[in-house]
């Protein structure tokens, strides 16, 4: 199981996904209303490295981060 | 170095403890940027959340250049509620070049607000709302959608 | 604000000084430049002589750039001799913006070294030498020759 | 009578000279040893203010003042 993270103000709780890479990771998202909207705005890291690859493979115990538009300072 | 702090920044302790490690090797110029929380849309203050352990690799990178060219970085930054007039941003480069202080500094500063994994809320009213239309989507950002 | 000292700069000081200005409007980006007197060629400090009038009115054409932007410019410069370590320089800009904050401080500090009437010498083995080969002809030099 | 000043390191006491403009203030300066040196690295300000004209009159009372190379910071 992969654990999948929102940050910010998406202000979803922590979930577990059953996927093998991003791509499957995207299609389960998708499914998800309060995720959908959010997804054209987000990058995502995995293991806490932003990544560019949808093809990523995934592998039990990875962490999937999904990062909301920015603005510190 | 980096750090995080659940209040306000006070930049004059704050610049006397970043200073305090120049001693040995005292550098020519040393380049600060405060940021202040300024009256912007009837705001009260504002507020942030931030993720720690991928600041800190964001930060590292910049840390690594700037070590590589002879010079220090520095920063710190408020989690929670900063109010009007309070400081929630700091950082500064010590460098013995002023060209790479100020280039460094300016650059930084551009890729801190575009990538750093900050989130802004405006506090207005007693809310707290995702400043959305003020902020920066990652480089990559997209990808699942 | 400008403002030339006899001896090095307190920087703590001057800034807390700076910042007491901006209490009734804060702006949103203070960029600093601090000078320290650093380890090269061997000397024990650095020496400046100032012509204050020139300085001033060379400072009065960048403060009124600033202001018309909304912003705020301060200085400070020693005169006189500063030792190893010692700050001789400080200027900082407060701006709304901080794009023109960073921009700011980049050709101000850039014009400054060119054209600001400050001449610097070398203290080494008790002698003030004049720092010919770390000196800029102004902008128009050579008229008489 | 014109006053003319020697900044910084050239370490000159002030003379006054009777000229109309710079082109003659430069002819009288050019004969003093002590000073022709300089004169190719120094601007030259009229009474505080740069000047990059060589024709500039010059009034009594008029100051005119040498500044060799600068490096402040």
């Amino acid at each position: 199981m992969v654990q999948v993270e929102f940050l910010g103000p998406i202000g979803l709780k922590p979930i577990e996904a059953d996927v093998a890479n991003l791509k499957e990771l995207s299609q389960l998202l998708k499914k998800k209303k309060e995720v959908k909207a959010w997804l054209e705005n987000c990058a995502v890291a995995v293991n806490d490295e932003i990544t560019k690859d949808i093809e990523k493979e995934l592998k039990s115990g990875d962490k999937v981060t999904l990062l909301p538009p920015v603005c510190g300072g | 170095m980096i750090k995080v702090y659940k209040r306000p920044l006070n930049k004059e302790e704050i610049e006397r403890e970043w200073f305090a490690t120049l001693t040995e090797n005292r550098n020519g110029a040393f380049v600060s940027f405060t940021g202040i929380i300024k009256e912007e849309h009837k705001i009260e203050g504002l507020s942030f959340d931030i993720h720690e352990p991928m600041l800190k690799k964001w930060f590292n990178v910049w840390d690594s250049y700037t070590k590589d060219n002879n010079s220090k970085l520095f920063m710190a930054h408020s989690k929670g509620d900063v109010m009007l007039g309070e400081i929630s941003f700091m950082c500064a480069v010590a460098s013995p070049k002023r060209r790479f202080a100020l280039e460094t500094m300016d650059t930084l500063v551009e890729d801190f607000k575009a990538n750093a994994p900050i989130w802004k809320y405006d506090l207005k009213n007693g809310e707290r709302a995702f400043a959305l239309a003020r902020s920066h989507k990652i480089d990559g950002s997209g990808l699942l959608a």
